[in-house]
């Protein structure tokens, strides 16, 4: 008797699970809302002056885990300022062995690579899969930009941030569906 | 016209005629079934279920039975090839056999034999066996498991189910389907009338009509988290198609049976007669798919103990109150 | 007997399976193996406890009693056994782990566990990188509760070099330890009702349910540091993502949300065929789990009144009231129940932490900028923090050879590891369900077992 | 007296009639004392009687020849480290490590603890110390046809090898 009792229990609950509204979405026409602070891909970006912030330091080549960026780095005269600066000849970065940990970007001093609220379309190819310098910079163009870049880690994770520290404006949760 | 007709009166051409017809159409609205169990497991999971593939995903079991003849069929080395490969035929076979006794109207069944209840449950028993053979030609440990598991579990609860089945026919008088229905309809359905053992008989014919089922919780059998997948661990592509549509055909004529012996069969106030039976037949289906979706899976010990501590005597029990019950209203 | 009709198929014993492959690896320049590569494979399997018997040249300790099924020599006599490979690629082995049963009929003889199928290097991988790139890596241990992987090594370095943590942050990695600690239960409870019910079935019912909310909880940690896994959140001398705006309110809704579904939840593991199936099942007393280094939910499942939260506080536990569940039974259920309770103290103080979130820095030491900024002293320490699977240690040893910001060595001592050494223990005497019924309640992450 | 400051007087008080400096070790860092060889099984057996009933962990270690100038300051050899837990309030991990040189082995502590059983074969198997005692010392992580011991300083991490299947 408890068997039966215990079992119209359960399929009630599964019955008020039926009534609600499914979770999922049909991904690839509808998408959920990402949190802002999501990252996902990469990009290069340019300075107000339109001149690439990359100085070819080598520092996230150096920094990164899965030793995916290779940078050349190289000297040449800055249009803008005519005065000679380090450039990034080439930058390649394998998607492929990326772990999305976000520590190029921390470690970048000009806050050249940031990275991309949207990620990188699959490919059939593995070439399409490795970010070139071209695809980066398109990226600073097409994709939306993630909340971090270095300057605004270092601010956070500065030793001291006082107490009246601010909120970020742009780091707004987005509210999660289900949870309300 | 009458020549056709005079035809038809003709036993053989009789059955192949409307074999033919409710062979197709069982094969079809089992194809449907699936569609279904996959969208109503999807709402009670807050998923979508099929989407892609026609309005709705209605198009999905056709899409499926393409995939699974396209799939490649594999044949393990160390297999009984002969058994391996007519497993799943004989086992479809025996789960459409059922279907010839079942009337879906009064004139609407390939065979009206006078012992359809017997000839039903025999055929319905007989499924364990090819699953079993099959599991066995396989040569894997795990399908062996399972083929064990279904032969024992396909024992045991043919018991039960036979005696529940048996309280209808001493109620009726009669081991012909059609005559027991008819009998429902001028006394009232056995389900609620006599108020007793017919309700009892009924809830533990749906029982053990999910255990001769594979249905979970008594899907031991397959258990997908122990066995891998059981008796079909080895098979690929439309021989496993098989074997599931078996599974589907047989739990839908379980569920078609416990209608017409216990819901009255096609008796409904208004309309065809057809139309009852299905909705009747479609309403137990969904309860049957309902408790698969809720709940856990028993032990096969606790399975056995089950069947033989509860069940067997239960069912004795209720046999006996029946004839009483006949012997005293005489 | 059902079983002994089995077609004489070849027995799966280890030396079956070590076909000969060509040695493909070179010897590193060294003196050579010390002694050679373990004993024989072929012939009879070593009874798993032959050698335990109490010394004689040192004073006798209450020796363990060996469960008597455990000696195989008694069944090969009147029984045929038959060998089933559970795993690599099983269902309900939660990973890729093997384990050879010996089986009477459905009655389990031996279980013969074989890991390392998962095994990837990473202690090796973690002595050529330096300390703010091991986190992202280890985060890939424990891939269901990535958070307090984080937090263990980033702790074992913390400790080694004298850094101290700021409170905001101390609270801040109490919240997400906590949180992460409803996520990984969360994922548990819909994996073991899988194991119980089946992937088509209403375990599969449960699953989804459960992961349906665990996606909520992802959700909060995407909201925080813009990964729904792998975080890399944590980093030495603190965080570095902070609570963004509107962060608390987002964590109340989610885990009061949760605390209610949960009840709809526990009321399907009130079903009679939910006890039948774990009550009884997979008893480990209090001793044979305190010998074998079980920690976190399983010992106190066996009756051990132990949680690294309350007895030995880190982070910010010392200003939380926790309350810590104990069973005394040891077997499935008693775990389930331990976890389930856990899941709902956790959300308790996860509610109150993030109320009383101080204000101020999250990390101490400076951002890093330059590469290697972090440097090892010479030293060894161990840092043991309580994950949800258990005590998750990390022994980390400085200086050495790799003077600069690498550790010269990184052990981790995973509790997964210990619960997977449990399974030649309980296993025999089970039946086949009852094996798979045991590997859920366990709860091993295989990528932190094999490392 | 709280439950923590009794264990490390217990903790002392053993370490002491073992002859070893009685050190707290939260402040040193050094993994705990060194103990001899031979007394390595006969303390943790102590341990285990005064209430250190949970077994964590034991971490094999390679050290390489070390040289300062031409002088050989330390030569090649291994460092066993041992910790145990005791339980319930207060709780708190004893630690302590064995020196061992190239050709020697240290005693198994799985006739004491059965979690030592895998511990002690993944530090077989990775690093290459020999337990003494220990009924089933094989490999755990890596495959059983496997050469070398990868965790030893001088097993390159660019030892190549093909994929293994």
């Amino acid at each position: 008797m408890g068997y039966f009792i215990a079992t119209v229990d359960s399929l009630w609950t599964t019955f008020k699970q039926a009534l609600r509204e499914p979770t999922t979405v049909n991904y690839p026409f509808e998408q959920r809302e990402r949190a802002p602070r999501i990252r996902a891909s990469f990009a290069l970006t340019h300075d107000a002056n339109g001149e690439e912030n990359c100085i070819g330091c080598k520092k996230c080549e150096n920094v990164c885990p899965s030793e995916v960026i290779t940078v050349v780095a190289g000297k040449r005269t800055s249009p803008v300022t005519n005065k000679g600066r380090g450039y990034a000849d080439d930058f390649t970065l394998n998607l492929q062995a990326c772990i999305i940990c976000e520590l190029c970007v921390q470690v970048c001093p000009t806050d050249a690579i940031i990275m991309t609220q949207e990620q990188e379309k699959p490919t059939f190819s593995r070439e399409g899969l490795t970010l070139t310098m071209d695809k980066l910079y398109a990226n600073e163009k097409q994709k939306r930009w993630a909340w971090a870049n270095a300057t605004v880690l270092w601010d956070q994770q500065d030793p001291e941030r006082g107490a009246e520290k601010k909120e970020e404006p742009s780091a707004e949760t987005t509210s999660s569906e289900g949870a309300s | 016209m009458n020549e056709a007709l005079e035809l038809l009166a003709n036993p053989w051409i009789h059955g192949f005629v409307f074999g033919a017809v409710i062979v197709t159409a069982l094969m079809s609205v089992t194809a449907y079934i699936t569609w279904f169990e996959r969208k109503f497991a999807a709402r009670l999971h807050s998923r979508m279920g099929p989407t892609m593939v026609g309005p709705k995903g209605l198009l999905q079991p056709i899409a499926d039975g393409l995939k699974m003849i396209q799939k490649e069929d594999i044949v393990p080395r160390d297999a009984d090839r002969l058994l391996f490969n007519a497993a799943p035929a004989i086992t479809l076979f025996f789960a459409l056999a059922v279907a010839a006794v079942i009337p879906f109207s009064p004139g609407l069944l390939a065979s009206n034999l006078d012992i359809g209840v017997l000839y039903a449950l025999a055929v319905s028993g007989l499924m364990g066996f090819p699953v079993w053979v099959g599991a066995w030609a396989s040569n894997n440990k795990y399908a062996l498991f399972g083929g064990m598991r279904a032969v024992a579990q396909a024992i045991s609860y043919e018991i039960p189910m036979v005696l529940s089945a048996l309280v209808p026919v001493v109620l009726a008088g009669s081991l012909s389907i059609g005559q027991i229905v008819e009998y429902q309809i001028e006394h009232g359905w056995f389900a609620f009338w006599p108020p007793g053992p017919g309700i009892f008989a009924f809830v533990l014919f749906m029982l053990t009509a999910l255990a001769e089922g594979n249905r979970i919780p008594f899907d031991i059998p397959e258990a997908e988290s122990e066995l891998v997948a059981g008796p079909t661990t080895e098979y690929t592509g439309i021989k496993f198609g098989l074997f599931a549509s078996a599974e589907y055909i047989h739990s839908l004529l379980a569920s078609a049976l416990g209608a017409a012996l216990f819901l009255g069969g096609w008796d409904g106030p208004f309309g065809i007669p057809v139309f009852w039976m299905l909705l009747k037949t479609c309403m137990l289906f969904v309860g049957v798919t309902w408790i698969r979706w809720t709940l856990l899976r028993f032990r096969s010990d606790q399975l056995m103990a089950l069947c033989w501590v509860y069940l067997v005597p239960g069912a004795l029990g209720l046999l006996l109150i029946t004839g009483l019950y006949v012997h005293v209203r005489g | 007997m059902a079983v002994a009709e089995t077609p004489p198929a070849a027995p799966v014993t280890p030396a079956a399976q070590a076909t000969p492959i060509a040695p493909v690896t070179q010897v590193a320049a060294s003196t050579g193996p010390l002694v050679p590569s373990g004993p024989p494979r072929d012939g009879p399997i070593p009874p798993i406890r032959a050698a335990r018997t109490p010394r004689t040249d040192c004073k006798p300790t209450k020796a363990f009693v060996p469960e008597p099924h455990l000696d195989l020599s008694t069944y090969e006599a009147d029984a045929d056994l038959m060998t089933l490979s559970l795993g690599p690629q099983h269902p309900s082995t939660h990973g890729v782990f093997r384990v050879v049963l010996y089986l009477d009929g459905e009655q389990i003889v031996k279980a013969v566990p074989y890991p390392g199928y998962l095994h990837r290097g990473v202690e090796k991988l973690c002595e050529k990188l330096m300390a703010s790139n091991i986190t992202p890596i280890i985060d890939k241990n424990d891939y269901v509760a990535p958070m307090t992987n984080e937090q263990a090594v980033n702790m074992a370095f913390e400790s080694l070099m004298g850094v101290e943590v700021p409170v905001r942050a101390r609270y801040l990695r109490t919240v997400l330890a906590e949180t992460q600690r409803v996520a990984s239960h969360l994922l548990w409870l819909g994996t073991f009702g899988m194991d119980l019910g089946g992937a088509l079935g209403g375990g599969t019912s449960l699953f989804m349910w459960c992961f349906r909310e665990r996606e909520l909880i992802l959700d909060l940690f995407e909201n925080l540091t813009g990964c729904r896994f792998h975080y890399n959140t944590h980093t030495v001398g603190g965080n570095r993502h902070d609570v963004p705006a509107g962060w608390p309110e987002m964590l109340h809704r989610t885990l009061g949300a949760i605390d209610e579904r949960l009840d709809q939840y526990l009321g399907m593991l009130e079903h009679p065929i939910f006890s039948a199936r774990t009550k009884g099942v997979g008893v480990i007393d209090a001793d044979l789990a305190l010998e074998l280094g079980l920690t976190g939910p399983l010992l106190r499942a066996s009756g051990v009144d132990h949680d690294l939260r309350r007895d030995a506080p880190y982070h910010a536990y010392a200003e939380v009231d926790l309350k810590v569940f104990v069973e005394d039974a040891g077997d499935c259920w008693a775990r389930s129940k331990v976890r389930i309770e856990e899941m709902r103290e956790s959300i308790r103080i996860s509610r109150i932490l993030v109320d009383n979130l101080p204000p101020g820095p999250i990390c101490s030491t400076k951002p890093l900028k330059m590469v290697g900024q972090h440097k090892l002293p010479p030293g060894q320490v161990y840092v043991g923090i309580e994950t949800p699977r258990g005590e998750l240690g990390t022994w980390l040893i400085g200086g050495g050879a790799n003077k600069g910001s690498s550790p010269y060595r990184l052990k981790i001592r995973s509790p997964s590891l210990h619960a997977c050494a449990v399974i030649p223990y309980v296993l025999p005497g089970c039946s086949l369900s009852d094996a798979i019924a045991i590997l859920g309640s366990l709860d091993p992450v295989m990528g932190e077992v094999d490392r | 007296m709280s439950a923590v400051e009794a264990r490390v007087a217990q903790l002392e008080e053993i370490f002491l009639r073992f002859e070893l400096k009685a050190e707290s070790d939260a402040d040193n860092k050094t993994g705990g004392p060194l103990v001899p060889r031979a007394r390595h099984y006969e303390l943790a057996q102590a341990l285990k009687e005064a209430g250190w009933t949970s077994y964590v962990a034991v971490v094999a270690s390679h050290w390489l020849e070390e040289k300062k100038g031409e002088t050989v300051v330390d030569v090649e050899h291994f460092e066993v480290a041992t910790a145990l837990r005791s339980v319930g309030a207060g709780t708190l991990v004893a630690k302590w490590r064995v020196r061992l040189e190239l050709n020697e082995d240290i005693d198994s502590l799985f006739p004491l603890f059965a979690g030592a059983d895998w511990q002690e074969r993944e530090q077989y198997d990775l690093v290459g110390v020999s337990f003494k005692g220990h009924p089933d010392l094989r490999r755990l992580m890596m495959p059983d046809e496997w050469v070398g011991h990868p965790l030893r300083k001088d097993y390159a991490i660019e030892t190549g090898c093909a994929p293994w299947r």
